[in-house]
């Protein structure tokens, strides 16, 4: 396969993620939409390094996994924190900082 | 950069549709919510008890803890293949990444993070 | 040659920390003898500069002493540095003399005033600001210094901050001052753009030992070897102008000055009519050279000059608040310095400028003396007769009006001779129709000047009193409001009886504090001049290095000169006696329509608010209910309007919806693509 | 996997562990301090502080050592950089580091925080994070310490548990954050794919070989630096991606706000610096517009925001974006000078900026208000110190002499206009003239309003979604009522300053608090002062960087 199709593959995906957390409200929805644009990216590093023959790209990928995982972990630990205090989390009950 | 013409149709189309959404909902939506429109089920049946049922916090903070040690092992992968060709610094690299790994190991356990109760 | 001036800045600068940090819990006395002491040291150290001066020759009166580096990396390189030479002598001579005089009458003035150790602290600052301004070596610190008196200017204007005028006027003066400072800013970096520099050495005097050269002048021995296009100095020169005229108080940005007066009495002497206000001058006394060199610029000066000299003094021909005519005053009077600098007089602006500090501030002194007796009251109408109670204030407001008014052998009647002469003279020699308009101007002002000087002294001083009772204590001074200072005599009630038979019973005359300093610039407001005479002009010959030489006035041009000046002043002051002197005087609400033009002040400032402000605020309100609230807060009207009206408009944006501020996020992101997209 | 060790060849020695020495002490000062808090009991662990005080502090004298005898070169297969760029901006992000340990035992104790270890351990950990991206030599360190950083700072900001407004922000700070973080990993990923390297000094090559010369840029590279520009921009927080900056500036715990509104700069700005002046300069071509249009935005947009706000910690928030602008400024010129004046500017601005929020945290009550523009009326005569360093903080943030923030915004400018960018010096001298009325507002409040002796309704609105705090803020504002009845008559006879104070409750001002707001203030004015040393460093570290 061509290197563009994986990259048209990762930006559609990208696109998609991006849809995601601008239409959801639900925070974990909005944290699975970010992973998914996390590894749409994934996967044109992993495209350009096959096609490069470059260690780089692989390297990145180990880091963005690692870090996705941390997101995920300090995104729920903050959920966890406000489920305390309330009952339901919707992001666009968040808004009493503005102006 | 024809070649990405595709792509950023479908960009666009994604932020028209995010917008239209938003527009939509913010327009259209209905602004007076009554607890019959807000119930989950919708088939005529009283609610026996609430839908939605909280799992435990702890369920949750042992689920983290282990999301967050399993795969930060994976960082350690790279490191294992090219162990040799690292010598004795990377096994020191290997240490100092496993006592990072372990001070907040030791302290969440201390801290009763594994506990049940 | 000796070069003091680190103690005539550090000395008031030590006075403002002291008295800031440590003033609250000191005894007044001691503040006194801090905020006076301090100024007094300043004076010294500038007049042991001057002496040293005078025993240089005159061609090597420059003693520039670098303290520090301020910065240095690649081709900026910057030094603190401060300059002693023939212009920034005179102008330390007059901002510490004159701060020293004006400190001392303070004492007196402000006795009464809770916030004397602030008042004190303020004023130290102002002289240090001031001090910095003129001997700044280079145009950055000049500008730091410019910046530091606009900044005591709006401290001190709204000195008693609990009236709402007093507020509103300082940041009326903070405004336009910024407007000035703008301009003056973007002058520096025009010149650091164009000559690569900022020190005066390079830019404006040359130093063929330094290997400095500086643009083509007459004061240039060594013109620059490429020589800046004519625009850029013309631009260079005309933001110059601007920060000049916002500073001092020239058409159109004079809005300010007249509003200053809210301030105490001795600021407005100090800042509002000796020294703050003659920055402007300065800077264009101090920049001749560029002025000289760009084409186009000194025309404009002498237009604005002259229409501010003449609008000035029909308004403050009507005026009826004797610190407003004062205010107004000024105004004209620093539109004839800068007529002289138009005409290529530098040192004549600065002649004037020195006389003018002597007799306006003890005209300000006076009439706070007045105003202090009358325990506030500001307004000539309930004024009259006080020249029997009011006995030192009375001849020293005379002998500084003679000055104004440029009677022979007064002060002012010297300086104002060599700059209407010096117009006369650019205008016989260049054959222009508009420098001999400019010169009728300046006779018609000197008219003028003469019959306001003199309205208000026949209506303050001669006559029958017209006012109401007074009390023994309060001046003008706030907190709280004036409007309180009946209720700070509970038990006035039997004396008010026993005191209606003399209603200025208790009004005294000034007591040592503020009598001294009186007298002091009364002397110097007869005998001032007498160092700038056209037979002997000490002055001229002095500054000429920095200067330049003033054109040369003599035989037929002066007499006709001197003759005309002092027919239009004598002519003037004889219609005050008529109007105001000779019978009772009547400040009765007229209608002819001349006044009340003069009097709404040419409808200026309505014109401001009718054309600017008030359409801003009207689209604003249209747009954005609560805009006035938001406005008014955020400094002046019009300004806040469009700016408040945009800032409204970006907040609603800011709606606290995380969705909408991913989808800034994405819009932008998209932005950025597209861009790229479109570019190929 | 078997090709990685056939392309990968390299061997770390002894001298790549010294050249990241100062990220290792921070390191070991966060564990250490983990481990403190295992063995000190709950009433001392405010000495935490002084731990992860004593490691900043180790820190910044190792990098003062590199600065004198290190020898500049990258570590790690050129990772990490250890030129004097990278030295200066730690010195910068330790500076607030340290500081912000200094606020923090006050204030944490104020606010209720029980969890010290885990707050000095992730304050520590988000400096890490700061060094390492301003240190970054590659791409994918830029990366990772961007995201060590947010994470510390997305836990952070939400640590007032209790407090709705600090969920808030740590929430919307997540998922904004990662959201733009996903854009500037596929700007990596892209430019990755343009130039074969994530390498800073290979794409250097690559871009100067390949893209300059022919001024064709690939479609791949431009969108690249078109991502990472975004991704960048969002942690600077420049307009229009700045929506996230005031809303987690205000919830989040302000001792945080303080450290983070400087170290994220200080660490974003270098990171930028290195990707866009330095290896991507040569196709510069390709993103100064961009970056251009941005400056411009942000002077204008961040300026004209903090123009009408009532909140002090708000307006500085927009301040922050404001001044984020006249730095972009500096980017986009792209020279040298620029680059210089860049870093003198984040360091006036991390001296002044910490002193300003220093203020307010100590002016700020245990329900999180009180830092209203109306609590702030009248101040100099409640609270002098706090008030004269306010007032000069606040001085130094509109520019005005003889302060850092003059030199700052002159550096700036003036390189500007050195570098043929007098459009950007015009936009930010104005906008800087509208900043002056905001600052100067809150000082004309401290020093000329009278205290308004009934606290009004507090400005910020909380939202009936939280009753906690609406309640408490409340109960504080009825109390304040309440107490103040009977000195009102009092203020009104004597105007007697000591009466009015107690609108709000006075607490005590710690004195770590006054040290670093000390420390603050006097780098605030003899930098002013006296620039030339920070001048000649700054001067240094960009020769290091850009040639």
């Amino acid at each position: 396969m061509p290197l563009n199709a994986y990259l048209i593959v990762g930006a559609l995906l990208f696109t998609i993620g991006a849809a995601g957390v601008l239409v959801r409200r639900n925070p974990l929805v909005m944290f699975m939409s970010i992973e998914l644009m996390l590894n749409a990216v994934n996967l044109s590093f992993m495209a350009f390094a096959h096609f490069l023959d470059s260690v780089d790209g692989w390297m990145f990928v180990f880091l963005v996994l690692t870090v996705a995982a941390a997101e995920v972990v300090v995104g729920l630990a903050i959920i966890v924190a406000i489920f305390r205090t309330r009952r339901e989390i919707d992001v666009d009950e968040l808004n009493t900082l503005k102006g | 950069m024809p070649d990405y013409v595709p792509v950023l149709i479908l960009m666009g189309l994604a932020l028209a549709f995010a917008i239209l959404v938003t527009l939509v909902t913010f327009v259209f939506g209905p602004k007076k919510p009554t607890p019959e429109k807000l119930a989950p089920y919708e088939c005529g049946i009283e609610e026996i008890e609430p839908p939605r049922q909280r799992f435990p916090v702890k369920y949750l903070t042992t689920g983290m803890l282990f999301i967050i040690f399993d795969v930060e092992a994976a960082a350690i992968l790279p490191l294992a293949i090219l162990m040799r060709q690292l010598k004795v610094l990377g096994f020191v690299e290997l240490l100092i990444f496993a006592v990072v790994l372990i001070v907040p190991f030791f302290y969440v356990w201390r801290k009763g993070a594994f506990t049940w109760e | 040659m000796l070069n003091l001036t680190v103690f005539t800045l550090a000395l008031p600068l030590a006075g403002f920390l002291i008295l800031g940090l440590f003033g609250r819990r000191l005894p007044r006395a001691l503040i006194a003898w801090i905020g006076c002491g301090t100024i007094l040291l300043a004076f010294a150290a500038a007049a042991a500069d001057f002496i040293s001066m005078l025993g240089t020759a005159q061609t090597s009166r420059v003693a520039d002493t670098t303290f520090f580096n301020w910065v240095a990396s690649g081709s900026l390189r910057i030094d603190f540095g401060l300059l002693s030479d023939p212009l920034s002598a005179i102008m330390l001579l007059v901002v510490t003399g004159v701060g020293f005089l004006i400190h001392v009458y303070s004492i007196g003035y402000m006795a009464d005033d809770p916030g004397y150790w602030r008042f004190f602290s303020f004023l130290n600052f102002f002289v240090f600001a001031m001090a910095l301004l003129v001997a700044a070596d280079n145009f950055l610190f000049l500008l730091a210094g410019w910046a530091g008196v606009g900044l005591a200017s709006f401290l001190l204007i709204g000195f008693w901050y609990t009236r709402p005028s007093a507020v509103a006027a300082a940041t009326k003066a903070f405004v336009v001052n910024v407007i000035g400072d703008f301009g003056l800013l973007l002058a520096i970096f025009l010149l650091f753009k164009t000559f690569g520099t900022l020190g005066y050495e390079a830019i404006l005097y040359g130093n063929p030992a330094s290997g400095h050269s500086c643009i083509a002048g007459p004061f240039c021995p060594a013109p620059l070897a490429i020589h800046p296009a004519g625009a850029t100095l013309t631009a260079i020169a005309l933001l110059l102008f601007v920060a000049a005229a916002a500073k001092s108080a020239q058409l159109p940005l004079h809005v300010w000055l007249p509003d200053a007066m809210e301030g105490p009495t001795p600021v407005s002497a100090l800042i509002h009519a000796a020294t703050m206000v003659t920055a402007g001058v300065y800077l264009v006394a101090r920049a001749a050279p560029l002025f000289t060199a760009a084409p186009g610029v000194l025309p404009i000066v002498g237009g604005v000059a002259g229409g501010t000299a003449l609008f000035a003094a029909t308004i403050a021909c009507v005026q009826t608040d004797i610190k407003r005519v004062l205010a107004y005053s000024t105004m004209s009077q620093l539109g004839y310095m800068f007529m002289g600098e138009a005409a290529s007089g530098f040192s004549t602006g600065i002649f004037h400028l020195t006389t003018h500090a002597y007799f306006k501030a003890l005209l300000f002194m006076s009439a706070g003396a007045v105003i202090h007796a009358l325990a506030g009251e500001q307004d000539m109408r309930k004024m009259g007769g006080l020249r029997r109670k009011l006995p030192t204030t009375f001849w020293c407001f005379v002998a500084g009006g003679l000055a104004l008014a440029a009677i022979f052998p007064f002060a002012g009647f010297w300086s104002k001779d060599a700059i209407l002469g010096a117009i006369l003279e650019r205008a016989s020699t260049t054959g222009i129709g508009g420098w001999y308009v400019l010169y009728a101007v300046g006779i018609l002002t000197a008219g003028l000047t003469g019959f306001y000087t003199f309205r208000l002294i026949f209506g303050v001083f001669l006559g029958q009193y017209r006012g109401g009772e007074i009390a023994p204590h309060g001046a003008e001074h706030g907190p709280p409001e004036p409007a309180a200072a009946p209720a700070s005599r509970p038990n006035g009630r039997g004396r008010e009886v026993a005191s209606r038979r003399d209603p200025l019973a208790r009004v005294h005359d000034v007591g040592a504090a503020m009598r001294w300093p009186m007298l002091i610039l009364a002397v110097l407001a007869v005998i001032g001049g007498f160092y700038g005479t056209p037979f002997s002009n000490w002055l001229g010959d002095f500054l000429a290095p920095i200067a330049g030489t003033s054109p040369d006035v003599s035989g037929g041009t002066l007499a006709l000169n001197i003759a005309l000046g002092l027919a239009a002043a004598i002519l003037g002051i004889a219609l005050a006696w008529l109007r105001y002197g000779a019978r009772q005087a009547s400040f009765a609400p007229t209608r002819n329509p001349i006044v009340v033009f003069f009097e709404n002040r040419y409808y200026v400032d309505a014109l401001y608010d009718h054309v600017i402000v008030r359409p801003l605020l009207w689209a604003g309100r249209l747009l954005r209910r609560d805009l006035e609230g938001v406005a008014l807060d955020g400094g002046t009207r019009g300004v806040g309007g469009v700016v408040g009206w945009s800032s409204g408009v970006l907040r609603a944006l800011q709606t606290g919806y995380a969705r909408n501020y991913a989808l800034a996020i994405f819009l932008g992101a998209t932005l950025i693509v597209v861009y790229y997209v479109m570019q190929r | 996997m078997i090709l990685a060790s056939s392309v990968f060849d390299f061997t770390p020695t002894a001298q790549d562990w010294l050249r990241i020495l100062p990220e290792l002490i921070v390191l070991g000062a966060a564990l250490l301090v983990l481990l403190a808090d295992l063995a000190i009991p709950a009433k001392g662990r405010g000495w935490l502080a002084l731990v992860g005080l004593l490691g900043v502090v180790a820190a910044a004298v190792v990098t003062a050592g590199m600065w004198i005898s290190g020898d500049g070169l990258t570590a790690f297969n050129g990772m990490i950089a250890s030129d004097k760029a990278a030295l200066f901006a730690d010195l910068v992000i330790l500076f607030a580091a340290a500081l912000g340990l200094l606020f923090s035992p006050g204030y944490v104790e104020r606010q209720g925080i029980r969890q010290h270890g885990e707050y000095y351990t992730l304050l520590l950990l988000a400096a890490l994070g700061m060094m390492l991206m301003a240190s970054a030599a590659s791409l994918l360190i830029v990366f990772a310490g961007l995201e060590v950083l947010s994470l510390a700072l997305y836990i952070l900001s939400a640590f007032i548990v209790a407090r709705p407004r600090s969920q808030e922000a740590g929430m919307k700070y997540f998922i904004l954050s990662s959201f733009a973080s996903a854009f500037l990993l596929y700007g990596m990923a892209l430019t990755y794919g343009a130039t074969g390297a994530t390498a800073l000094t290979a794409i250097h090559d690559f871009v100067a070989r390949h893209a300059a010369p022919t001024g064709d840029f690939r479609p791949l590279l431009l969108a690249g630096l078109g991502l990472m520009a975004v991704g960048f921009c969002f942690k600077v927080s420049a307009v229009p991606f700045q929506a996230w900056t005031p809303d987690v500036y205000v919830g989040a715990p302000t001792s945080i706000t303080a450290f983070m509104s400087v170290g994220t700069k200080v660490a974003a700005f270098v990171a930028l610096a290195r990707v866009f002046m330095v290896a991507l300069g040569p196709v510069a071509a390709a993103w100064s517009p961009v970056l251009w249009a941005v400056a411009v935005l942000t002077m204008i947009g961040g300026n004209l925001y903090a123009v009408t706000q009532r909140d002090v910690k708000r307006m500085l928030a927009y301040s922050s974006v404001a001044n984020a602008g006249y730095m972009l400024v500096a980017v986009v010129t792209g020279t040298q000078q620029a680059l210089a004046a860049l870093l003198i500017y984040l360091a006036a601005y991390a001296t002044m900026n910490l002193g300003a929020f220093g203020v307010v945290l100590a002016l700020e009550r245990s329900d999180g208000l009180g830092t209203v523009l109306e609590d702030f009326n009248g101040l100099a005569r409640r609270r002098r110190g706090l008030a004269a360093v306010l007032a000069v903080c606040l001085l130094a943030l509109a520019g005005i002499p003889p302060t850092v923030g003059f030199a700052g915004k002159f550096a700036v400018f003036y390189a500007a206009i050195a570098g043929g960018r007098l459009e950007l010096a015009i936009i930010g001298v104005l906008t800087s003239v509208l900043g002056m009325f905001y600052y100067l507002r809150v000082i004309w409040a401290m020093y000329f309003v009278e205290p308004q002796p009934a606290r009004p309704a507090p400005a910020f609105v909380v939202a009936p979604a939280a009753p906690p705090a609406s309640a408490s803020a409340a109960a504080s504002s009825s109390t304040g009522g309440v107490a103040v009845a009977e000195p009102r008559i009092a203020t009104t006879v004597r105007a007697d300053p000591a009466a009015v104070s107690v609108a709000e409750t006075p607490h005590v001002v710690y004195p770590g608090t006054w040290l670093a707001l000390a420390l603050a203030l006097i780098a605030t004015i003899a930098l002013g002062i006296l620039p030339g040393a920070l001048v000649d460093l700054a001067t240094q570290a960009a020769q290091s960087l850009l040639r």
